[in-house]
């Protein structure tokens, strides 16, 4: 469901950042049907990618083969990335706090962790310099802390945030997460229990439409058997 | 490969194994692993299976990374255990912008690289080598982070020629700025080949002989990686390695039974029958250009 | 071609037509000519016969470059006169490496380049956009040269597809680096082909559709440059430019007959009848690789 | 003759930086004889080139077809030569001074020049990285002035300047250019006569070996006819 949200929020033909994980599944989803001209970058260095298997890791060769241009990670994150030319970045994120910001580094702290993340890998840079971020995330106080422990990635860019039982979206001048929609069946209160502050509303919440019958088949038993 | 890694890799060296997926290079790492090597500095972008296995065979003394983990399955539990706990491994961090900076540099014969990156993130204070500097002719202040280089880089190919000079084709990641940067490289590859295959597409070359000191061929090196064209990454193994390397009984028993239990990496390959038909690459051939006048 | 430079060739652009003595697009030159575009900022290492001409056509208001002569001949005779006259050309100079650094500044999104160079030359003296940089790492000083973003760059190539995915094989000189760091680019090719040719082998891919304007198919539009694969080098007329340049007679005539007194390149070509049998390429395909997995 | 003598400065397996012209002219000499394993390499990105017919330009069609590497220009001066991995920069230049400085920008002031030459190329870089920096110059007071009008490339790593004359190198801390060789049937005067500057000799003064007919054969038959 959160993949099929999440496929809706990209336009046909954005050139789209792609990290592994959900919102690997959603742009996959996203240009098997409203979006067949979107282009799938990835940290690897495989541009304009049409894997014919769901890729296991973003360095997959299923990433390479077929795809339009295959470049070194130099040109990826200058060329691609700092140069301006990434519409979207799609992230995850181990926490997401009250302002957009991940964490995925460390629980606790840096020096004596209480769990070692992995770090951030490209996703400090996604969130420097995509124009659009947006981040899919499953809802739990752990996950949505008020403050993270660590910042791997700013949050001014982030637009969206997807979870299992809503949206939320930045508002205000510094840009706090509030609910803006809510799944079928959901009420404000079941969000508000995953989430570690106190969660504002949008005056009138947005439903979020119910997945077609053709994705949720799509993903089941061709992307994600 | 034995020979290459006893005269090339030294105990305290600054070692990298590069490859970003793909090519990988496990056959140096085990040999490594089994001559003992001590005191190691082991820098890759994604440490990946490979340093958790050097990590946890006691040679590491201290990993420069950008993302530690096992992608889309979980952790590097004897990396994790040697950080969270009493460890003692020191590490240095950076994001993978920044690791790929440092080896750019390194290449270059500069001293650092500048970036846009870090604006708002806890990196820096994690990592005082994170610097800034002032653009004379904007005033804008950009990152940077200081020159990478290697005492020796280890670089798995598709084939090069006896001299070295090597081509990849497939992801490029940051080999070819890795093996630039270092004092020393060794290149492992799937085939050796004539030079005038080398000659007959030389924009497919990486890394030019000049800058090679030992040419090794090791079919299968980088298995559980992959090698495009070769053979495919070995995913149900990396899905594996979660619970071996979860726990220190079952990671230790793996390196003996597949590492320190077998002398080279055709001893290896002997050990997972069917391996090499299950992994085989089918064959996508390129057309070619025209290289004439 | 007309449409291209009609709609995204500005009087006043900085524009750049790269390649370095390989894929030269003589094409959009005169097409620019023959358009009369006016106050250019005309940037490429080597302004070569190409921009001698635009110069002597009156499109330029200044010239940024690294080597202006004609390779193995002698001079520029229009570049010349306009710079040692009261031709009231306009030059900023720099050295190859710097006019490289320059474009991977600007293709990096980056407001400046650091290199080591320039020490103990009087180029700082002659151009104040050369400046340094103190390493805060090191303190050692390295020279820095700012970012040059054209307002269009026009790269040509042996082939692309209807998008715009562009590759290249032989010399690659800077048209990767000048084509990010343009506001609009322009890609003329030899041969349109299949997207499924391009995505055959995509490491031969070096500038993606997403920032191409137009793709414009000009067989022999490089000439008399060359397309490594598809036609060599016209060495003889460029023997011949000495004579032509030399004399703004001349000079003149032939822009009347080539550029003026023809319409699109299929005119100009007709003009040198046995031209594309002389400068054919012989073929001398390379080898495919496996992409397969 | 130039030729035949800059190509013995050359040893077998060395990695040179070759200019066009009689630089060029000379690595492919000894290429051919003495050095079959010199790498030679072009500003252009060719790289262990073995051209099939003497290269008209740097960026010529048979210095890439059969070559061991082609790459972007922007790897040829960092990877390359500022990473230290040239060890011969091979040079002409339109004026020499008495410290090795070459002029290849302007005859004049740079603002209002007499001549306007082509400019540095490489040249500045060439003459800054590479560990050797040989010339080759024909001798005249014009081209060997007490102090050039503009230094385009810096005389600190010049070793040897040919000459048509004899061979002159760098000697004492300043590395002021002293005679050291003279081709047969020359005198000290000679060479004197080509030179700007009062220029000094060393005490017992080499002769130059008059080149091999098969040198010469393949110059004037085969490489330059």
């Amino acid at each position: 469901m959160m993949a099929v949200v999440a496929a809706r929020e990209l336009r046909d033909g954005e050139v789209v950042f792609v990290g592994i994980g959900l919102p690997n599944l959603a742009c996959n989803l996203a240009r098997r049907t409203h979006a067949p001209n979107l282009v799938l970058i990835y940290e690897s260095g495989a541009v304009g990618a049409v894997p014919d298997r769901l890729p296991v890791s973003i360095g997959d060769p299923a990433l390479v083969t077929g795809s339009l241009m295959v470049c070194g990670m130099a040109d990826v994150f200058q060329l691609f990335l700092q140069n301006g030319k990434i519409e979207v970045g799609f992230l995850g994120g181990a926490q997401v706090d009250r302002f957009g910001n991940i964490n995925t580094t460390v629980i606790g702290p840096y020096e004596r962790p209480k769990v070692r993340l992995p770090g951030s890998g490209g996703a400090a840079e996604i969130a420097i310099h995509a124009r659009r971020v947006l981040i899919v995330s499953k809802l739990s106080p752990r996950a949505f802390p008020e403050r993270v422990d660590f910042i791997t990635s700013p949050g001014e860019r982030v637009q969206r945030v997807i979870t299992d039982k809503g949206v939320l979206e930045p508002d205000g001048p510094k840009g706090e997460l509030v609910l803006t929609a809510l799944y079928a069946g959901v009420e404000p209160a079941d969000v508000q229990a995953g989430v570690g502050w106190k969660l504002r509303c949008r005056p009138n919440l947005a439903q979020v439409a119910a997945p077609a019958a053709a994705d949720l088949h799509l993903l089941r038993d061709e992307l994600d058997p | 490969m034995q020979d290459a890694v006893a005269r090339f890799v030294r105990d305290g060296d600054t070692v990298v194994i590069e490859g970003f997926t793909h090519l990988i290079c496990f056959a140096a790492g085990h040999e490594i692993i089994r001559q003992r090597r001590r005191d190691l500095t082991l820098c890759r972008l994604t440490p990946d299976l490979i340093y958790d296995q050097m990590i946890a065979a006691g040679c590491a003394r201290k990993v420069v990374f950008s993302w530690a983990g096992n992608p889309g399955v979980g952790s590097l539990h004897a990396f994790r255990r040697a950080v969270e706990g009493q460890g003692g491994l020191e590490i240095e961090e950076y994001s993978h912008f920044g690791m790929v900076a440092r080896f750019a540099a390194g290449a270059a014969g500069l001293p650092f690289w500048p970036l846009r990156d870090y604006v708002g993130t806890d990196l820096p204070r994690a990592n005082p080598r994170i610097k800034a500097v002032t653009c004379s002719y904007t005033g804008e202040a950009l990152a940077t982070v200081p020159a990478l280089n290697p005492d020796v880089t280890i670089v798995h190919a598709q084939r090069a020629d006896a001299q070295g000079n090597t081509q990849i084709w497939g992801l490029l990641g940051v080999q070819k700025e890795a093996a630039f940067a270092s004092q020393r490289v060794i290149v492992v590859v799937e085939e050796l080949v004539e030079e005038r295959v080398i000659r007959g597409d030389p924009n497919r070359t990486v890394i030019p002989a000049m800058i090679v000191d030992a040419v090794v061929v090791e079919p299968w090196g980088a298995h559980p990686s992959y090698a495009q064209g070769y053979y495919d990454r070995d995913n149900d193994f990396y899905v594996r390695w979660e619970a071996i390397s979860r726990e220190p009984a079952k990671l230790e028993s793996y390196l003996d039974e597949f590492v320190y239990g077998v002398t080279d990496r055709a001893a290896y390959l002997k050990k997972s029958p069917g391996l090499t038909t299950r992994l085989e690459a089918k064959a996508q051939i390129s057309a070619g250009v025209n290289y004439g006048f």
